[in-house]
């Protein structure tokens, strides 16, 4: 741990000395002389991180708190600079967000949505925050989206990877780098059929809440256009810790790829339970079977060991990637902490960046001017190629990774290969796409 | 045919953790009264004596291989386990395999420990409390112990395998020329926990000891009128349930990983158990369990799931509700205990 | 006709018959004891008169209504009011509470949703109940934990609020068990006054001799699940049947 | 006065003062002070002090009176929250009618599962309500995601038909909850020198609604019912060999209770209209259940100072990182900071269950009535003080007791 690291201390110290905020807050005031929602008025504005604490996804929660923590210090001019120096909008000057200093506060989001809810409204109504971010769950980013919307307040999400997200529940103050079920399986799909042809069976276990019913319909959608057959799609509950009753029936089913739409912990004991069964030294209808994990997460991957080998899946971004912008966000990070980024981090650290960016390019922190400075905006040099956020649905379009659980890890971070750098153009897809429609994302608000 | 035989395999496994644990909380529950919330925590506890078991075989010096780069292009520092390097590579690394099955004697002495300590210290000054107050306190303590872990562990799974001999599937159906194929450790899940009952069961009914702590069990101050020291016995028993839990979670753990909230898991649906089975008994216990386990994995078969949606997701609470409703006591309880 | 009619009533506890044939009168404003040797099925008739235990056979009429198959509560809604070998009284409610939830199941009957009227508002309760404590000397004792109370007084306290319900019949199981002789004493002399004083008929489940034939104007000797005999008191002190079947057997 | 005797009625009059003037008193600090983290006057907080406070109320009248530990009493607040969204999405946003439909759809629903688990007692009831509280969520969660929105909660959207109202504002947004045009959101604010208290619409409706649903239970446990429950709670067998029948007794406390609890609900969802399953399971269960046994079970007073505390402490200690303790301990030389830092990290931030959970162990252990009997230590401990310093003052003429 880096508690003892002095440089850090120092701007912790500096940074926190009105740690909850100058300005008065006045969310939710129905006469306010402010213009909008928490509008900074001293010399500091403050950042609401809040992320889950407690709860199975507490350790990709204390990395998302890294990034931010890391975030911060490179706006307010210290470290090395990380991806600011690679990023391809210069606005940022090293001097804060507009010639304030980055403040934050931090949050236990609990992967609840009630609780998440219960801390963003303290950071927005207690300690003044004109901008939440971070979580680690598709319920809690809608949760607290459509929060940041009422209060009047920027939403940038951190790992969410649900469709709704910026799908049906899409909110004009939110916004989403991470990448998401259908992306997933566009880029998929086409390393499946390279490995595995056209000609496939397909067996689909879900995790039995939204985010796990949007990602079934994007792989199995994906893979039917393939040529494959889906020959059962089975709804595990959320609960669930051992998934042999599952695993059990796709031995007769007929089916030769298993495709686990499972996340965290879920997805640690399915995989380890299909492993168990032998599922990976079968052979069905002449050919091997194989299994998909289609959102992939290194710090749970680590949880699953040996098993993840072999296995291929997607991710947002990973460490090992080389161009400029991961190289020096992997340099600073690791500097800093002593171990490789998760991309949860990569994703928090990069939302905080580019609201700081809007916020600098449009001269103000009144989130309409932030939204309209977002909104369409092109990027590059943030590890993941060029880059857009759309404004019709506030996500981001760009490349997404195919991995693969590496056989020969050189170290304990060393779990996946990266397999095939999906391009932007081809995750691609229309604002209207069935799987994305029926939301609505209204006005932007400004509170006040 | 073979789908029905896979999951009553698949139920008496699940059967085997939630009996193990069930068999534990009565054990407590029967011999000091006590309700005891932090049970999940015990069977937390064991399945971290492997993981810490694992971790200290792993235990390595670092030699700097100048050759090969870290990922911030430093020098690559080679771990070697000391194990390895004393042993050799191959009695090293087969010890290293063994981690599990070793870590039965690691945990041994340490749930018992752990038991021991946990009644001496607090349970103790709890038996004249009401049951709410034993909730409290014990519900506390299980969030102690579970933060402790997760702030040592970290709040993720961490994988501990099973020895590799021991990692593959075998053919069960083979004899009775029937093809049903079930992963090794689980089946030594199963008999492993057949034997932990079976002893329990042989040394309450045949040892003297055994005989003076199922009287306790009946009757409390009669025993003690006999002149038996009957909290000394009641103690050892106490360290003997944390005992089973314990081993409930080392064997646990190559089923799946464990992490430190698994204990919080287990807890609500080991209570739905011990209760279906009858407060303060024995053999309901052990039954209720099994009977959960298999019908569990029977809900969560596709043709039953198709016929009432949702039915694995309820499945344990509405059998619960069924036997509850339709023996007043649960299965095999006995009359006026935590009726009030 | 007595007031309590049980005819021809049968019970059977897996292999052991505990009642066969048991034929009982009790005539109103009587005392009327039922004894007989440990195991005999007194306590299993005296549950199936008060709606514990349903007799397999048989019927037991109370004032001509039968008490089968109601609940207890139903059946003390009738006029049978029941004492427990062990003192049952509410232990965590102060003596006039205790006092009091009778007077108010008399008034109100078995469920009253009074949610919102102070019990210190009920001056008629609150009467009734201080009166009942006063005729049973316990009114300096009125705001204790009744739990706190010696044996004897709780015994005391139970009587009082099985007759602040007016019972016309009042079941005893072996009030003074486990007392000491003074306090035997005193509860033989309360049940005196009662039986004089009151409008009341008493059955009463004893195994202590002394009380049998100090309150007892009728006596049923039961044996072995059937009844042996019934009679005034002098007869049974001298049928040799009794004697050998209970008295010779604990003396 | 309000036909209650005059102990009750300063306790009532107490707890009005301190609910009422709460954005002062839990404001202590000036909002740029270091120990401005601890202040926990902001409406968000406010709210769920007073809101479950209602909820751990109601679970007393159960729990405390009658004995009956219902470990599912959660479901209700659930569906009382839901009830109180559909409201919303359909009829329009007045919280009036939200708040009477949640109360009335929990009633029911504590009716039924009430009728079903109190044909059993102990610890054989408390499994009854957790097998329904536990369906209820697990269904929430999953296949009943049509009503309930699963995973993400029942939200508002812009397409909701809200016949009585709009289903958006003229700005695009939807419109947000009220009373009869009174915004619950709306918030005064009063800065005083470095201080700043914020009084807001909405707190005070769960205030004054909190304040009636504590008088209510004042009356109810002063009543011949309460009596009943009591009673029920001290000697069942008696209870029937009495005369009286028990089951409606406790069947009319759990329904109350679960009334309670979905008014908690309504209220919950009144001031942020979202309804998770969270809501509902086990946890949220044993949590009003610690509240209860925390503050003390069966005292009027004790399950709102449990909620509190709990609430408090999950949303004042779950804040505080590492850059707040380096603020608070900079006085301190570089070298003891960072051991001061380094000691108290793992009780807050991330670690507040570790907290929470040492703190229910001590008071368990050495408060058995819970934080009332706490309050009573002290005040015993003061008055003997005082007996004692009067009796020196009187020169010894008039002993202390």
């Amino acid at each position: 741990m880096s508690k003892f690291d002095v440089s850090r201390r120092r701007v912790l110290k500096s940074g926190a000395i009105a740690g909850a905020g100058v300005a008065l807050p006045t969310i939710f005031t129905a006469s306010s002389a402010a213009a909008f929602t928490n509008e900074p008025t001293g010399g500091s504005v403050t950042l609401g991180f809040n992320v889950p604490q407690t709860g199975p996804y507490a350790d990709e929660g204390a990395d998302e708190l890294r990034a931010y923590e890391l975030a911060v210090e490179h706006l307010n001019g210290g470290g090395d600079g990380g991806m600011m120096n690679t990023f391809s909008s210069k606005a940022l000057q090293g001097n804060g967000i507009l010639g304030k200093k980055v403040e934050y506060v931090t949050g236990d989001t609990q992967t609840k949505s009630d609780a998440a809810r219960a801390s963003a409204k303290s950071m927005i109504e207690k300690d003044g925050a004109v901008m939440i971010t971070g979580g680690s769950s598709s319920g809690v980013a809608i949760a607290v989206q459509g929060l940041c919307q009422e209060a009047g307040v920027i939403f940038m999400a951190g790992l969410t990877h649900s469709n709704d997200t910026t799908g049906k529940d899409k909110k004009a103050n939110g916004f989403r780098h991470f990448f998401n079920g259908y992306m997933s399986g566009a880029a998929l799909a086409p390393v499946l059929k390279n490995l595995y042809g056209t000609d496939r069976i397909a067996y689909h276990l879900t995790a039995d809440y939204t985010w796990g019913w949007t990602q079934e319909e994007s792989i199995a959608a994906a893979t039917e256009a393939l040529g494959w057959q889906t020959v059962n799609k089975v709804r595990t509950p959320l609960a669930a810790t051992d998934f042999s009753s599952y695993i059990a029936p796709v031995l007769n089913s007929g089916a030769d790829v298993l495709v686990l739409n499972h996340y965290g912990g879920n997805m640690v004991n399915s995989l380890t339970n299909a492993v168990q069964f032998g599922l990976r030294e079968k052979v069905v209808n002449g050919k091997n079977f194989e299994i998909v994990v289609p959102l992939y997460s290194r710090l749970m991957a680590k949880g699953a060991g040996e098993n993840v080998k072999g296995i291929h899946g997607s991710t947002n971004w990973h460490w090992t990637l080389q161009d400029e912008g991961s190289k020096a966000f992997v340099k600073s990070f690791g500097t800093k902490y002593g171990f490789p980024p998760s991309q949860a981090a990569h994703t928090c650290y990069v939302q905080t960046m580019l609201y700081a960016d809007a916020v600098e390019r449009a001269g103000s922190f009144n989130p309409c001017a932030v939204v309209e400075a977002l909104e369409g905006f092109e990027f590059d040099g943030m590890g993941n190629g060029p880059t857009l956020y759309r404004a019709e649905d506030h996500q981001c379009f760009k490349d997404v990774l195919v991995v693969r659980g590496k056989e020969n890890p050189t170290s304990e971070f060393d779990l996946l290969e990266v397999v095939e750098v999906t391009p932007r153009a081809q995750v691609e897809y229309a604002p209207d796409h069935p799987m994305f429609a029926g939301g609505n994302l209204g006005a932007c608000n400004p509170g006040a | 045919m073979d789908a029905i035989l896979l999951q009553i395999l698949n139920g008496l496994d699940k059967g085997s953790a939630y009996a193990l644990i069930a068999l534990g909380l009565t054990l407590i529950f029967g011999t000091l009264g006590v309700v005891n919330f932090a049970h999940g925590a015990l069977f937390m506890i064991g399945a971290f004596c492997a993981v810490t078991l694992q971790r200290i075989l792993n235990l390595s010096f670092e030699l700097v291989d100048e050759t090969q780069k870290d990922f911030l292009g430093n020098p690559l520092k080679v771990k070697t386990p000391y194990v390895e390097a004393w042993f050799g590579p191959d009695i090293g690394g087969s010890i290293i395999d063994w981690a599990v099955p070793l870590a039965i004697l690691f945990a041994i002495p340490i749930m018992i420990g752990v038991g021991y300590v946990m009644e001496r210290g607090l349970i103790k000054h709890f038996y004249k409390r009401p049951h709410a107050d034993q909730i409290l306190v014990t519900f506390g303590l299980a969030i102690v112990l579970q933060e402790v872990v997760k702030y040592f562990y970290g709040a993720n799974p961490i994988q501990t395998p099973a020895p590799d001999a021991l990692n593959g599937v075998v053919n069960l159906g083979a004899a009775i020329g029937m093809d049903i194929v079930y992963p090794v450790w689980r089946v030594v899940y199963f008999f492993f926990a057949v034997l932990i009952i079976g002893g329990i069961f042989s040394f309450l009914q045949f040892t003297t000891f055994g005989m003076v702590v199922r009287a306790g069990m009946a009757d409390r101050e009669t025993v003690g009128l006999l002149g038996i020291n009957i909290d000394r016995r009641f103690t050892i028993m106490f360290g003997i349930a944390a005992a089973v839990a314990g081993l409930a979670g080392v064997m646990y753990t190559p089923i799946n990983s464990p992490n430190y909230h698994m204990g919080m898991d287990f807890l609500v649906l080991s209570f739905v158990v011990v209760v279906v089975g009858g407060m303060g008994s024995l053999p309901g216990a052990v039954l209720a369990g099994f009977l959960l386990g298999v019908l569990e994995s029977f809900a969560s078969m596709n043709e039953i799931k198709s016929l009432i949606p949702g039915i694995d997701q309820i499945i344990i609470y509405v059998v619960a509700i069924i036997i509850l409703l339709t023996r007043p006591r649960g299965l095999m309880g006995r009359k006026g205990v935590m009726e009030d | 006709m007595g007031i309590l009619e049980v005819k021809d009533v049968g019970k059977r506890f897996g292999g052991l018959q505990a009642l066969s044939n048991v034929n009982l009168s009790v005539q109103e404003n009587s005392v009327h004891a039922i004894i007989g040797p440990n195991g005999a099925g007194k306590s299993t008739l005296l549950n199936c008169l008060v709606g514990k235990l349903i007799p397999d056979t048989g019927s037991v009429m109370f004032d001509g209504q039968s008490v089968l198959g109601r609940a207890p509560y139903e059946i003390n809604q009738m006029g049978i009011s029941r004492v427990f070998q062990t003192p049952e009284i509410f232990g965590d409610l102060t003596v006039l509470e205790n006092m009091m939830i009778p007077c108010f199941a008399k008034r109100d009957g078995a469920f009253e949703l009074n949610a919102l009227s102070a019990v210190l508002r009920q001056k008629d309760i609150l009467q009734k109940a201080e009166h009942m404590l006063e005729e049973m000397n316990m009114a300096d004792k009125r705001h204790m934990h009744a739990a706190a109370m010696s044996r004897g007084d709780k015994r005391r306290l139970e009587i009082g609020m099985c007759l602040s319900q007016e019972p016309r019949l009042l079941l005893l199981d072996e009030p003074t068990a486990g007392m000491a002789r003074a306090d035997t004493n005193n509860t033989i002399d309360l049940l005196k006054q009662i039986s004089d004083e009151r409008d009341i008929t008493i059955a009463i489940i004893e195994h202590d001799m002394h009380v049998v034939f100090s309150l007892a104007n009728r006596i049923t000797v039961l044996a072995q699940g059937t009844p042996l005999v019934e009679d005034d008191p002098q007869n049974i002190r001298g049928n040799p049947k009794v004697r050998e079947a209970y008295l010779g057997e604990s003396a | 006065m309000f036909g209650l005797d005059k102990k009750d009625t300063s306790m009532l009059i107490i707890v009005a003062i301190l609910t009422l003037f709460a954005p002062f008193i839990l404001n202590p600090f000036p909002t740029e002070s270091a120990m401005a983290q601890f202040n926990a006057g902001y409406p968000d907080l406010m709210q769920r002090f007073v809101i479950f406070g209602i909820f751990a109320i109601g679970f007393n009248i159960l729990f405390g009176l009658t004995g009956y530990l219902s470990f599912g009493h959660a479901a209700f607040l659930g569906v009382g929250s839901y009830s109180a969204v559909w409201m919303f999405k359909l009829i329009g946003m007045n919280v009036i009618p939200a708040i009477m439909l949640s109360v009335i759809v929990a009633g029911l629903f504590a009716l039924l599962i009430g009728f079903v688990s109190l044909r059993r007692s102990g610890i054989y009831f408390s499994i009854l309500t957790l097998a329904f509280a536990q369906m209820s969520f697990n269904l929430a969660y999953s296949v009943l995601t049509p009503i309930t929105n699963g995973e993400t909660g029942l939200q508002l959207t812009l397409e909701d038909p809200r016949v009585l109202g709009v289903s958006a504002t003229a700005d695009g947004s939807i419109p947000v909850t009220n009373l009869f045009g009174l915004e619950m959101r709306s918030t005064f604010e009063l800065a005083l020198g470095p201080w700043a208290f914020q009084f807001n619409a909405g707190y005070y409706l769960c205030a004054l609604i909190m304040l009636a649903a504590f008088y209510l239970a004042i009356r109810i446990f002063r009543s011949p019912f309460g009596m009943m429950l009591r009673a029920v709670k001290s000697n069942q067998q008696r209870m029937n060999y009495t005369g009286l029948n028990t089951r409606p007794y406790t069947l009319a406390a759990f329904v109350i209770s679960g009334m309670y609890a979905g008014l908690a609900g309504g209220l919950m969802a009144s001031m942020d209209p979202l309804a998770g399953a969270e809501r509902m399971q086990w946890t949220a269960s044993g949590e009003v259940v610690l509240m209860t046994i925390l503050g003390g079970a069966g005292t009027l007073i004790g399950p709102v100072l449990g909620a509190g505390f709990i609430k408090y402490f999950e949303n004042i200690f779950s804040k505080i990182n590492d850059n707040v303790l380096h603020t608070w301990f900079s006085f301190l030389p570089d070298g003891m900071e960072d051991a001061v830092v380094f000691i108290i990290h793992p009780f807050i931030g991330k670690g507040w269950h570790l907290t929470l959970g040492i703190l229910f162990m001590l008071v368990v252990i050495f408060l058995p009535g819970g934080l009332v009997e706490g309050g009573q230590r002290i005040k015993g401990w003061l008055s003997r003080r005082k007996a004692k310093d009067s009796g020196k003052a009187a020169g010894e003429t008039n002993p202390a007791e």
